[in-house]
């Protein structure tokens, strides 16, 4: 089965919210474009929530050969 | 040396990070961009130019 | 020492991009005729504005043509004058002081924003080209009231500037 | 008492009890100024937002100079000096050479933050004339309570005496291994210690020299040009003093806890060079938009400033190929597919890897800052506030809290209360400060003014080129909340991690670089040679200025008096002085003694 682990879904959830969210700041500024705000963040729960959950269940990605994780504290 | 996930030992002769490299492009094209942006867009086309 | 390729190249690119930076801002300073606020204004014996020419009364004065000068004092929490009115299509050069502590001066929106020293005269020249107005804010902390501290300047039509009159 | 883990190696504690003390100490000093500094960050993130204002407009300066104190004096370098002390030590492989001299620095550092604090939080007690309401910056002819003043320059002394701690150690070391290469760690602090102390001439100058008798009422006028000259010769290089151990952590741990080496070793020891060359000649960057400086001293300080983005681009270069490194060896293939090989589950990785690409971003909004011109587009904008809370608030903190979750259970022989916990923390402190800085980068650019209690104004509104003030206000404070929540997270897992049970092995031994220190050349560690240039380079850079500065205002002042940021007169300043310094010299001496004994 192709998983990504848990804290690769919120690490990368974290991740692809904040670029998503800030590609509105750089349309707004680079490209004038006055994206609704309500919208836009709706939107982009929604990219984030939808590829958090095909990660989840296995729809989308793969786990590297080796275990990705392990305790180092 | 190295951690017990270790799937194998590279040194550094056989290691070519062009993972690195790729992104470390990305990163200079985005630099670049933005900065044009900032100076010639955000800046010179502001109002008030300060002359003196 | 061992240092491969690609950091080699990276350190090239990394030195390109400096050089474009530099240049750009050169090209800005050069070319485009930007001036950074500067030592010219001079200096002030600042518990002694009220015996200055320029700033005991503060004001905008008609020194040509196109170009005025305005002499504004910030002080705790003001600008002075306020507003500072002048016609479209001119010339102005800010000479701003403080008799107090250090405050700014940032025409708000735009590229007239510098710092105000006790002491020192600030001296900056923009133009002026449409009717309209901007705020004035003091974006360096100089107290309690510091939020408080705004002026305004309106750019009026040349011939409404006229009729409105100043002080001549 | 303990349980023997199978394969683990000995920790700092075992090897080093007494010095662990002490680093643990920094530590815990470093971490209630963080939880402290991040209650005053959040009221100010809502107050200025006008989301919630619990404190009326003219305390949010009280507050917001004790954000900024703690936050970027007391948090960040007590976290440095702990860390340094567990670099040198470790990396020396041997002890301090006196733990009664390490207590009493530390001692030292406690009691002028202190000072400090207690001078800043009288701003809420209107019965004292204790205030100190004059910012980070503190400008004159704004003037603070001689504590202020005083507090800073025992902190600062206290740092200095560190810094000898750790040469001490060299000297010590190099007596016993007179052919062996400084190890990369010690060679690190030292030459970071060797940027301080050349830094650190500028503010000693305007507190001890300036501010302090000043403030005493000793003379009356000051030449606010010169401090305010005098302390950016300082605050640029304090922001390399800040980043200096985030540098160190990503260099030397960062590459393990990947899986990896470090790419290259003499490139580590270049970069720390060239930050030691050239982090204080550039301080003028700051003054861009200053009366009384000759452009030229502008132009100066720029090509100086654009030139040290390149040790930071080097450092992107190498650390990333490092963690690259350990990727590849855990089996990560691909372009970027080697990305998903990380231990992403780690929050000490994931927390270094997302700081530093914060720190990318920020580099970014350092570059415009940096750009003379330019400054004017953004000069004591919020922008400004945005940048350095990636710099500082992002790349640095977040490090340290990273750092803090694989260094503690060393220093303590206790595993962390959560690993789950610390792992979402990272992540919200990186969601938080993405909403909250580009808010503040965007509102920047509309000129939205930093270091104000209230920026909505009578006469004029600020006009956006999209969005709205209103959602980019939402979109600060939602941020600042998010931060603040994190910072709860971070400071309540370390707590509660004393109450994990003991255990041992739990050491993590560092892996050796792949291009060691055998491939650098000797002249690298001639820390001599490089501090001869760089106070050349200093001297070069400022001997103009600050001479043209005073020649036209005078040492004291071309007729400015001071304006005390302090409800009474400063007339009856000296006794509570001397009162308030009394319990704090017995307190210190109660530290000394008991520690020492």
């Amino acid at each position: 089965m192709n998983r990504t682990s848990k804290a690769g879904i919120l690490v990368g959830s974290g991740m692809l919210f904040v670029i998503v969210w800030e590609i509105r700041s750089a349309l707004g500024l680079l490209v004038g474009i006055d994206t609704n705000p309500q919208l836009y963040m709706l939107l982009t729960l929604a990219i984030v929530g939808l590829t958090a959950f095909a990660l989840a269940i296995g729809l989308i990605g793969v786990t590297p050969e080796t275990p990705a994780d392990e305790d180092t504290s | 040396m190295s951690g017990e996930n270790t799937v194998r030992e590279i040194g550094h002769d056989e290691f070519d990070p062009y993972g690195t490299l790729a992104l470390i492009l990305i990163y200079f094209a985005i630099l670049s961009v933005m900065w044009v942006f900032m100076y010639f867009v955000e800046f010179l086309g502001n109002d008030l130019t300060v002359l003196a | 020492m061992n240092i491969h390729n690609y950091e080699k190249l990276w350190l090239v690119l990394a030195m390109v991009m400096i050089i474009g930076f530099i240049s750009t801002v050169v090209y800005g300073a050069t070319a485009v005729g930007i001036e950074m606020v500067n030592d010219e204004g001079g200096t002030i014996d600042s518990t002694a504005l009220e015996e200055d020419d320029r700033f005991a009364e503060p004001r905008v004065e008609r020194v040509g043509d196109n170009e005025y000068e305005a002499y504004v004092v910030a002080r705790q929490f003001i600008f002075e004058p306020d507003p500072i009115e002048i016609p479209a299509n001119s010339t102005l050069t800010f000479y701003v002081t403080s008799p107090d502590v250090i405050h700014g001066f940032e025409v708000v929106g735009t590229n007239a924003n510098a710092m105000v020293i006790p002491g020192e005269v600030t001296e900056l020249t923009v133009e002026l080209n449409e009717p309209g107005e901007y705020g004035i804010l003091c974006n360096e902390y100089c107290g309690g009231g510091h939020h408080t501290m705004e002026g305004k300047l309106i750019v009026q039509p040349e011939d409404e500037f006229e009729q409105g009159g100043n002080d001549e | 008492m303990s349980e023997q883990l199978e394969s683990g190696a000995p920790t700092f504690l075992d090897d080093y009890p007494k010095e662990a003390a002490v680093v643990k100490a920094a530590l815990w000093s470093s971490f209630i100024a963080l939880a402290l500094g991040a209650v005053f960050g959040v009221i100010q993130a809502l107050h200025r937002t006008n989301i919630l204002r619990l404190i009326d407009s003219t305390d949010y300066y009280t507050v917001l100079t004790a954000h900024g104190v703690l936050m970027v004096v007391s948090f960040t370098i007590f976290f440095l000096v702990g860390l340094f002390t567990w670099a040198t030590v470790r990396s020396f492989d041997r002890g301090v050479e006196s733990i009664r001299y390490t207590w009493t620095w530390y001692g030292l550092m406690v009691a002028g933050t202190l000072m400090a604090v207690v001078a800043i939080l009288g701003g809420f007690v209107p019965q004292t004339d204790i205030s100190a309401d004059v910012l980070f910056t503190f400008y004159a002819p704004m003037q603070a309570h001689p504590l202020f003043y005083g507090g800073l320059t025992i902190f600062v002394i206290g740092t200095w005496l560190a810094g000898a701690d750790w040469f001490w150690s060299w000297r010590a070391w190099k007596a016993e291994n007179p052919d062996e290469r400084i190890p990369l760690q010690a060679f690190m602090v030292l030459t970071t210690m060797l940027m301080w102390y050349i830094a650190t001439i500028g503010i000693a100058i305007a507190v001890v020299v300036f501010l302090l008798p000043w403030s005493l009422g000793i003379f009356d006028q000051i030449n606010p040009l010169l401090t305010r000259t005098l302390f950016w010769f300082w605050g640029h290089p304090v922001v390399y003093f800040w980043l200096m151990p985030a540098y160190l952590l990503w260099y030397t741990v960062l590459p393990t806890i990947s899986g990896g080496r470090l790419f290259s070793d003499p490139l580590a020891r270049g970069v720390f060079v060239l930050f030691l060359l050239l982090s204080t000649p550039v301080g003028i960057h700051h003054q861009y938009v200053d009366p009384g400086i000759a452009e030229g001293f502008k132009v100066i300080a720029m090509t100086n400033t654009m030139f040290l983005l390149l040790p930071s681009l080097l450092t992107a270069f190498t650390v990333v190929a490092s963690v690259e490194h350990g990727a590849r060896q855990r089996g990560g293939t691909g372009l970027f597919g080697w990305l998903r090989a990380l231990p992403w589950r780690d929050p000490a990785f994931t927390g270094m890897m997302l700081a530093g690409l914060m720190f990318a971003a920020g580099g970014f909004s350092g570059m415009i800052n940096a750009g003379m011109n330019i400054n004017y587009l953004i000069h004591n904008t919020i922008w400004v506030p945005g940048h350095f809370h990636l710099t500082v608030g992002t790349a640095v903190a977040l490090t340290f809290m990273a750092a803090t979750y694989w260094l503690w259970p060393q220093l303590t022989n206790r595993r962390l209360f959560s690993r789950p916990i610390a792992l979402a923390q990272v992540v919200i402190w990186f969601v938080g400060m993405g909403l909250m800085s580009n808010a503040m980068h965007v509102m920047g650019l509309f000129g939205v003014p930093r270091r104000t209690a209230e920026p909505q104004y009578e006469g004029f509104e600020f006009v956006t080129s999209f969005g709205s003030i209103t959602e980019l206000r939402l979109q600060l404070a939602i941020g600042g909340t998010l931060l603040f929540i994190s910072t709860v997270l971070f400071v309540s897992n370390i707590a509660l991690s004393a109450g994990a049970p003991k255990l041992s092995g739990l050491g993590k031994p560092l892996s050796e670089p792949l291009s060691g220190a055998h491939d650098s050349p000797e002249i690298l560690d001639n820390l001599k040679l490089w501090f001869g240039i760089a106070f050349v380079l200093v001297v070069l850079a400022y001997s103009l200025p600050l001479a043209s500065i005073i020649s036209r205002g005078g040492v004291l002042g071309p007729g400015v008096d001071p304006v005390p940021m302090i409800i009474e007169p400063l007339g009856a300043t000296l006794e509570p002085l001397v009162a308030s310094l009394q319990p704090l010299l017995g307190r210190l001496a109660a530290v000394v003694g008991g520690v020492g004994a």
